[in-house]
């Protein structure tokens, strides 16, 4: 059967020069990049050459990347470690509703700790106003955390405007940016950005392996305490071979960054135009305009239906998407991102994410195209919300 | 995740469809939840001749609204009446755990529809 | 040039089975777990099946297992989720002065949040003192957490002791076991623990996968907050295929558990009895018992001589050990472990770790045993200490 | 880690041992912090004609034990003194940072064995 995968903002597939990159690192060059002996001299270089590639990616030192196990990690990290190291200073937090849980959650977890956040809305279209930010900003605000891009609409958020507003009230500033590193061009000087976390799977490299971007002189408590990895600044034994897949993966990702957008974006935007000419009665979720959204991402609701039944439609015709219904999450809830939007909680369910990635073709698209609106309309028909 | 059976019924569902002036209707579920079961029925004689339903829900939503009509389907009403949730999620082989909430709808949308029956016939 | 590694303590070489068994889940199989689609599907079900892997090692059912990144993110998720599950009912620790740093500074971390922490002293054999243990036990002591096996000694605790205090007082228990699990028998119902943390790279799985026992009822405040993954108990994107070798790595650990330990202790002993006839003003760290050790490992210090300088000429006779020496870890202090049990200081820079893996020969041990004394007696006739 | 002439003076250390009746030695370091230097001089006209020394240390330590002593040979004792520890890591080609912290004996032990030969000698 033909299988297509758009489901990229889930994960991604490892791309064959990173598997390539990485497979040395088991058996051959296995050592600990903390040993003194050739086992584990022979990694090290290895680890650091990673970090030069992911500094060069979004612009920053090498040494102000520290590498962590996966986005939420990152994302735990940047929230703990500054309440920790800041808690003197105040304890207030600014962030949106429609951050990943990794933010929301442990933003939820430091509220039971006494720590006070802040949680803007968005608009229909799921988008911030920076003078609600800006306004939220009190003498005790230790850090404003938003996401470069969203994974569920893709919406970009305008990072540099925030980092500006930042570094004007002197506040620390955190982005989760494990949906926009490797798809949209990410720099934190121009940006502003204190700290930053990526996630290896979201571009190509293995999953268990992320980083966090900590900007020089930025007190920030470890996460992980023990051993003195990453100069104290995160325990553990390296992953090595996911820490140079990530490398290589980030140097692809660089190499190629405005052409691979450009090609995804036109795939993503055919996607777009085919489904709103072809089905009626469906929603755009997010920003209208497709260039403030990431190039590879469209989430439609297909008014009437839930959106596991879509999915498992789309399954058995080898198509892979994502949906924010309850249904797949094993939660009662939709996605609190559509819910963050306002958007109505049926549509909520039926909401569907198509994120397309390196693997996809104009006939990938096309198929699509095909494939969906008979599924849309058959299960409408069995839909006791469908009025013909 | 869903058993062969649960995929037969969700891919092929039997008895989809309204009943144009049923005897009996019943609707359960929330569309906040992601889960609305409505069945419609067709009595003669006490016994169930038609059924129909519609849902709006995940896979095992429709598979055990497909299922529950071809179980209820000839049988009496009172037969009917005792068929229960878990019934229909083992003649499916079984549902997975995370589904249960859904998955307990479509027997108490078919007594839904039974009870509507009786009030709208009785006497 | 011959190349001996003897640091497995340190780190495992991924074994071949393993490798080959998390090669499909880069590229093929490389869907998101949490994925209703054919890609999540692929995947989910090879994640479940390591989870019955690990917990057929360690006794426990599979509902137990909780996939994390390392052994360090097991030990802070284990005492911090702990001390906060647990705040309302007390506010003591007890641990061990020879804990690894993934224990050691997160107690110190601990600490600092107002957690009161006894480390219970050793022996100069490294053992402890149970009726110390006991003693230190109050009404408001919320986890003892004593590991299986020493990292640097091989000393082995008295486990299922120390679980059945715990259990007459009704304390949590908490045992690292990153060095047992795949060297030893361990079974956390014999030993009545409660919670139990192993690490991949030390049993010929990839670095960065581990996993920890969390016995059902255990209640366990998430260390890592976001996504609903591992039941709400750990989120971030499943490291799939570090997951699946973890498990074969299990599987094939189980299977020749007994064969291998009597395989490497014979390889282990004639290394300790060669070195100690060959080599003389040595001291050997530990227990006297070799049996009271982990099987693969032998700790001596060689008088006179600085860890880095030996591991340096060991190297370039291609053989790879370990030092509790302050200059190989970019610390002042030597070993804790080795300050603990009062090994003199300049004792504790020349201690030196041979921990023995799947690899080595017999040969391996005859080959070291020939290098050894000369480098040995080179360095000390370098040495100021050493007086013919 | 280490750069090739590091390895090269750890591998064959130039003017290892003691020397009897030498005319000034001097130690530093300390056996807790896992260095201890000591040097030996002999010499002659205000010039070191022989060097020799002893390090319990790692391989930066012993390594720049060993260019020291190549370094002071045949020096006078003023330009000796002039020797410092940052001269000592550059004829090495550099130290690594971290071993900072040991590198920084080499002279100041040549430094100890010439203030000892001058206290000793003084006329
Ligand atoms: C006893 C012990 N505990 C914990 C750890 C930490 O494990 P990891 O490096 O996987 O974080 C190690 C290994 O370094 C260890 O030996
Ligand atoms: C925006 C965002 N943040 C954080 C994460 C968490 O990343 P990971 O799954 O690597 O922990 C994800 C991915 O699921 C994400 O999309
Ligand atoms: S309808 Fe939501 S889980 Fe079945
Ligand atoms: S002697 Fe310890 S670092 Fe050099």
């Amino acid at each position: 059967m033909k299988r297509i995968y758009m489901d990229n903002n889930a994960t991604t597939a490892v791309r064959p020069e990173v598997l390539d990159a990485m497979l040395p690192f088991y058996r051959e060059q296995f050592g600990n990049p903390s040993s003194v002996h050739w086992a584990g001299r022979a990694v090290s270089g290895a680890v650091e050459k990673a970090r030069e590639q992911v500094a060069q990616l979004i612009n920053c030192s090498p040494a102000e990347i520290v590498f962590v196990s996966c986005g939420s990690e990152g994302d735990n990290m940047a929230l703990k470690g500054t309440v920790d190291a800041l808690r003197d200073k105040g304890d207030h937090i600014i962030t949106t509703t429609v951050e990943h849980p990794a933010v929301l959650e442990t933003c939820k977890a430091l509220e039971k700790q006494g720590v006070r956040v802040t949680y803007l809305p968005v608009d229909h279209n799921g988008m911030l106003n920076l003078a609600e930010l800006e306004a939220a900003i009190t003498d005790k605000t230790i850090l404003i955390s938003v996401m470069w891009a969203n994974n569920e609409t893709g919406n970009l958020y305008p990072i540099e405007e925030i980092g500006a507003i930042a570094r004007k009230y002197k506040v620390r500033f955190h982005t989760d940016a494990v949906q926009a590193v490797g798809k949209v061009p990410v720099d934190v000087q121009k940006a502003n950005v204190d700290l930053l976390v990526l996630s290896g799977h979201k571009l190509g490299a293995a999953k268990g392996v992320g980083a966090i971007y900590i900007r020089r002189g930025t007190r920030l408590t470890p996460f992980m305490h023990g051993g003195h990895q990453e100069r104290g600044r995160r325990a553990g034994t390296h992953n090595v071979a996911g820490i140079v897949g990530l490398g290589v993966a980030c140097e692809l990702a660089g190499a190629h960054l405005e052409a691979e957008a450009t090609r995804i974006r036109a795939l993503r935007d055919r996607l777009e135009q085919g489904i709103l000419e072809r089905v009626p009665e469906i929603k755009l979720n997010g920003h209208p305009d497709p260039n403030l959204r990431l190039p590879n991402t469209l989430n439609v609701s297909f008014a009437y239906i839930e959106g596991e039944s879509l999915l498992l439609n789309f399954d058995m015709k080898g198509i892979a998407a994502s949906s924010g219904s309850a249904c797949t999450s094993g939660s009662l809830e939709p996605s609190h991102v559509m819910g963050a939007m306002c958007v109505d909680v049926v549509l909520a369910h039926s909401s569907t994410r198509f994120s397309l990635g390196a693997d996809n073709t104009e006939e990938d698209v096309d198929y699509v195209l095909e494939v969906l609106p008979p599924i849309v309309q058959r299960l409408r028909e069995m839909s006791p919300l469908y009025n013909r | 995740m869903y058993s062969e059976k649960v995929m037969d019924h969700f891919t092929n569902p039997r008895n989809v469809g309204e009943i144009e002036n049923a005897d009996g209707v019943g609707e359960v579920g929330n569309a906040s939840c992601g889960d609305i079961m409505k069945i419609f029925l067709k009595v003669e004689d006490n016994v169930i001749k038609d059924i129909k339903f519609k849902t709006f829900g995940c896979g095992a939503a429709i598979a055990t609204s497909s299922m529950v009509t071809e179980m209820a389907i000839g049988k009496t009403l009172d037969e009917a009446l005792e068929l229960t949730n878990a019934a229909v999620a083992e003649a499916l082989d079984g549902l997975p755990a995370q589904k249960m909430h859904c998955s307990n709808l479509a027997a108490d949308a078919l007594h839904e529809a039974i009870k509507n029956y009786k009030e709208t016939h009785s006497a």
